[in-house]
């Protein structure tokens, strides 16, 4: 059977909700080291509206909007970026945080009396927003395609 | 250098290398000693297989694999049939024998320890 | 250089990660791109391999440890500090293990580049392959037990994936399930284990633990959960039916890499047995409990090889029961470990060096076996033979790789199992009596399969085959090579690489703690 | 009869581990009583560690985001690999097969 | 067996659960099912081990000044294994799904064409 999705309410809905969930996962992922949360979390919620669009319009209605070979290489590109931070820090040893506090332009400042609250210094931490977004990337893609390889996958076992 | 030396006994292949060379010098020799008056292609050079003829298709000469050692593992059948009954390839029996290893580790290091 | 040796710890999992990420990208510019590519890496890593044992073993096998993230602290600590980064910690057993790892992982990497190519989805599967790769290298090298949990999980996902590449079989599907969800059930226990042990001690680095563990009833039953769930993953009897799935339906060059996969859970096993549970419990006890799974593995490892007629499925049941005799070696000499007489180091050094000389010789089984199959079409030994006349080279290859691993002078499987049987016998002579024995047995099954592959007359059904191509004849060659050189020089290699290993296993934990917390 | 062993070696396995959930003890700091773990750790020098030192040292107010990403940075590496091997397995799994393979 | 510590048993408890499935039933979904059912008791345990008694979330950002906050470690290492558990259920579910592609059956029992 051609799997056309769910009715005319859910795909509506859907319309509406996907976009605001995508937007939320990126707030997420770039406050991980503010606010609760991080890439994994973020990219998780991002790849949760991709598999929203996939329950709702079926694999038959989202054939073509969704390349799956993007999807692939973007992952690997975000793996390579997460391994590339790693690399930065390699002059003193592996996963040295370069930046931390070193009042770079690159989220390089740093936190007024530590040890206490504060509302959170956003260009602060040094490689680990940059890794927060290299994950989020890695993780939206690749939970993402995992998800929409089994369904099509098991789709088409269903025609065969 | 090349030996290994247990405490209780020795190991050196290069020694051992030259005791096989040697042995094979002198068993050359011996061959070479012997009676070189017979000819081939006569009765002197045909396959004795208990008297029967010499089957002509190939494929009957060759003893496939597991009809070599059918009587060690018919004698021990009572051994295989126990060691079959275990690798039924079921999934489940795989994580019954781990669970079980389990239970037994488990009581001897806690009588142990 | 200095500079790469004082990284190679980290560069050894680092570098395959990079090839493993780049390689579906750099596979959309062609095979021969991304063969270069995967040839550098696997060269540089064993280059790496070559360089870190050269430092460890030229100190002679002391401890080093690599802080990641580094610059908090300087090792050895002084008193009051405790790590809080993720440790690397490489003795000599870790520097053995990895250039095991080297060797196989290079030889399999250039057999696959011939075994591969009228394959399709052969960038996903040299990616599956450095993933693993990378994994076994994370097991050897690191010092922290959760690290050493996420490492088991990379190798378990990409043994996995490996093993039912062969979409097409069905046999190879069911032992994809079978093998993905009992290493994820081993894993698991692991992970069970680190959280007793962390909820306890409130650490997570292995030198730190080990100088805190008490032996308390959350100790012992932490240690039940990582004796048995290394000890499966290992392949040991009666927790191996897996192994001979894994290994019998996987693609040839990685049925090798699993059989080292197999050796690095076992290298964890014994540092865990030795390092982190080493004075806390009485080393008898366990070094009883290894002694019997090992014998279980040897006898019953080679009474099922001998009734297969599946060519792969033999030599997997092999490879089983030679994880058995590196168990008995350690495991006699772990049981006399209180009392550290001569002989407790000679079955070390026996069931060390056999890692080495099992690697090298099951590779060889492996190689040979998968060309006979690719050449013949079939796998049934039954319906096998005559191979010998046109396939002479693979089948001489095959012939050494089988006396070599049945322990027959002068190769080098004699040398490591001499060893194992003048040391088992000072403990108990029937341990040694089952070990003779089952190396006899094994050389019967290969006998059996010798003759039922090779031998026999031409006939016209063999009358197309021939040997693989030189891409798969020149890993069977070095392999080859290997094994004659550890065969006729083992006093070499156990004086200088095998003794410090046995050393740092056996007499180095209070080494490996003073190296993180010092002299405590 | 062997599903009877199994069921008794699976009620071993089930009471050992719960009892040693059950038998996590720490010292209470007052009196130096053994008290149950639950709600009162007592090794805690490395997460205090943590909690003191990720501003300082990393800049970050979210400490379990300092945990992930540096201080046990190396742990997310590997996470992030073992999501990258299972997606590249189940692409295995699911690719297209050529013609002399079906 | 205290009564304090009964949340760690609790979580043991659902290890137990995932082991009995794991041993008795015979769908190959449900022994996923079992398996995830373990690691979610594996998870439990890590993230109950963290747990101080009043203590808030280890996040300064408008934290409430001079209050404890519960361990952060065990929460790195449960975010790490439920990605870690995610992949492995991924990849136990394209088995099942290859199985049942080739088998036509999902019985564990009928699944055992690798004996002996």
């Amino acid at each position: 059977m051609k799997d056309q999705g769910m009715s005319v309410i859910v795909r509506t809905i859907t319309r509406f909700v996907y976009g605001l969930i995508i937007v939320f996962g990126f707030y997420v992922i770039m406050h991980g080291h503010l606010t609760p949360g991080g890439g994994f979390q973020g990219g998780a919620v991002v790849a949760s509206a991709f598999a929203l669009l996939l329950v709702a319009f079926g694999s038959a209605g989202l054939k073509g909007r969704i390349n799956l070979h993007w999807l692939q290489s973007l992952e690997e590109v975000g793996a390579l970026a997460f391994l590339a931070l790693g690399f930065l820090g390699i002059g003193t040893a592996f996963f040295y945080n370069l930046f931390a506090g070193s009042g770079g332009f690159l989220f390089g400042a740093s936190v007024p009396n530590p040890g206490h609250p504060n509302p959170g210094i956003f260009t602060a931490g040094g490689t680990v927003p940059l890794m927060n977004w290299a994950v989020g990337l890695k993780v939206m893609t690749g939970i993402a395609a995992v998800v929409i390889i089994m369904l099509v996958g098991s789709r088409k076992e269903e025609a065969e | 250098m090349n030996g290994l030396t247990s405490g209780f006994g020795a190991w050196n292949p290069i020694a051992w290398a030259l005791l096989f060379v040697g042995i094979l010098v002198v068993s050359f020799i011996v061959r070479s000693r012997g009676n070189k008056s017979y000819k081939r292609g006569s009765g002197q050079t045909k396959v004795f297989l208990s008297g029967n003829e010499e089957p002509a298709d190939a494929d009957a000469l060759h003893v496939r694999g597991d009809h070599l050692y059918w009587g060690m593992v018919d004698g021990l059948s009572a051994y295989y049939r126990r060691v079959k009954a275990w690798h039924t390839g079921i999934f489940s029996d795989y994580v019954a024998w781990f669970v079980g290893v389990l239970a037994v580790v488990f009581v001897i290091l806690v009588w142990v320890g | 250089m200095t500079a790469l040796t004082t990284h190679a710890p980290v560069l050894l999992i680092a570098v395959p990660l990079l090839g493993a990420f780049a390689a579906p990208l750099v596979g959309k510019l062609g095979r021969g791109v991304r063969n270069t590519l995967i040839g550098l890496i696997v060269l540089f890593v064993a280059l790496l391999a070559a360089l870190l044992a050269v430092d460890v073993f030229g100190a002679g096998g002391a401890p080093t440890v690599y802080e990641l993230g580094g610059g908090t602290f300087t090792f050895p600590l002084s008193g009051g500090q405790i790590p809080v980064r993720i440790l690397f910690e490489v003795d000599g057993m870790s520097a053995f293990m990895g250039l095991i790892t080297a060797l196989i992982v290079l030889t399999g990497a250039v057999f696959s580049f011939s075994y591969w190519k009228e394959r399709s989805g052969g960038n996903l599967y040299f990616s599956l392959f450095l993933l693993l790769t990378a994994g076994i290298f994370g097991m050897q090298l690191t010092g922290d037990m959760f690290n050493f949990f996420v490492f088991l999980e990379i190798t378990s996902i990409a043994a996995a994936g490996l093993v039912g590449f062969r979409v097409w079989l069905k046999q190879s599907q069911e032992a994809g399930f079978k093998v993905m969800a009992m290493y994820t059930l081993s894993g698991l226990f692991v992970l069970l284990a680190v959280g007793l042990l962390y909820g306890q001690h409130g650490h997570l680095n292995i030198a730190t633990l080990a100088s805190s563990i008490t032996g308390g009833l959350v100790d012992m039953i932490a240690l039940g959960l990582l004796l048995t769930g290394l000890a499966m993953k290992a392949g040991a009897v009666p927790m191996h039916m897996w192994a001979p799935d894994a290994y019998g339906e996987a693609p040839a060059p990685t049925s090798a890499v699993l059989v080292a996969n197999s050796q690095a859970s076992l290298y964890g096993l014994f540092r865990i047995l030795f390092t982190l549970f080493g004075a806390s419990v009485s080393p008898s006890a366990l070094g009883w409990i290894v002694i019997v799974l090992a014998l279980l593995t040897i006898f019953v490892g080679v009474t099922m090889a001998l009734i297969q007629h599946d060519l792969k499925r033999l030599v997997a049941y092999g490879a089983v029961s030679q994880i058995g005799y590196m168990m008995l070696g350690v495991g006699v000499g772990l049981a006399v470990s209180a009392t550290k007489p001569g002989y407790g180091l000679v079955a070390m050094q026996g069931g060390i060096f056999h890692m080495l000389n099992d690697a090298a010789c099951v590779g060889l089984l492996f190689f040979a076996s998968g060309a006979v199959i690719r050449a013949s079409g079939t796998r049934d030994l039954n319906r096998m033979g005559g191979l010998g006349h046109r396939m002479m080279w693979t089948s001489i290859f095959f012939a050494i790789g089988a006396v070599a691993l049945a322990g027959v002078p002068p190769f080098n499987g004699f040398a490591s199992k001499y060893l194992i049987y003048e040391a088992s016998f000072k403990l108990s002579p029937f341990l040694a009596v089952i070990a003779v024995l089952s190396s006899i047995l094994l050389l019967a099954v290969f006998v059996k399969a010798f003759q039922a592959a090779f031998l026999g007359p031409k006939t016209d059904a063999t009358a197309h085959v021939s040997d693989p191509s030189v891409g798969m004849m020149v890993p069977m060659a070095a392999l080859v090579l290997v094994i004659l050189v550890f065969g006729l020089f083992p006093g070499f290699f156990v004086d200088h690489i095998v003794t410090p290993a046995a050393k740092a296993l056996w007499l180095g934990r209070d080494a490996y703690i003073g190296a993180v917390l010092g002299g405590i | 009869m062997r599903k009877a062993l199994l069921f008794v070696a699976f009620l071993f396995v089930s009471a050992f581990l719960l009892l040693a959930a059950s038998e996590l003890k720490s010292l209470d700091p007052q009196t130096q009583t053994e008290i149950p773990r639950f709600g009162s750790p007592q090794a805690v020098t490395m997460d205090d560690y943590f909690i003191d030192h990720a501003q300082g040292e990393i800049a970050v107010n979210n400490v379990v985001t300092a945990v992930v990403f540096d201080y046990r940075g190396f742990d997310t590496l590997g996470e992030a690999t073992v999501l990258f091997a299972a997606v590249v397995g189940v692409l295995a799994l699911f690719r297209r097969l050529r013609e002399d393979e079906r | 067996m205290n009564i304090g510590n009964l949340p760690f048993v609790v979580a043991a408890l659902l290890v137990v659960f995932g082991l009995y499935t794991l041993l008795f039933k015979r769908n190959l979904i449900k022994l996923v099912i079992g398996i995830t059912l373990i690691e979610t008791g594996v998870n439990l345990f890590l993230v109950t081990l963290g747990y101080r008694t009043g203590g808030i979330s280890p996040i300064y950002t408008y934290a409430p000044e001079a209050q404890q906050m519960v361990l952060p470690t065990p929460q790195a290492l449960t975010l790490t294994s439920i990605v870690i558990g995610l992949a492995t259920t991924a990849l136990l579910l394209s088995f099942a799904v290859f199985v049942h592609r080739h088998y036509g059956t999902l019985d564990v029992r009928k699944v055992k064409e690798l004996k002996g």
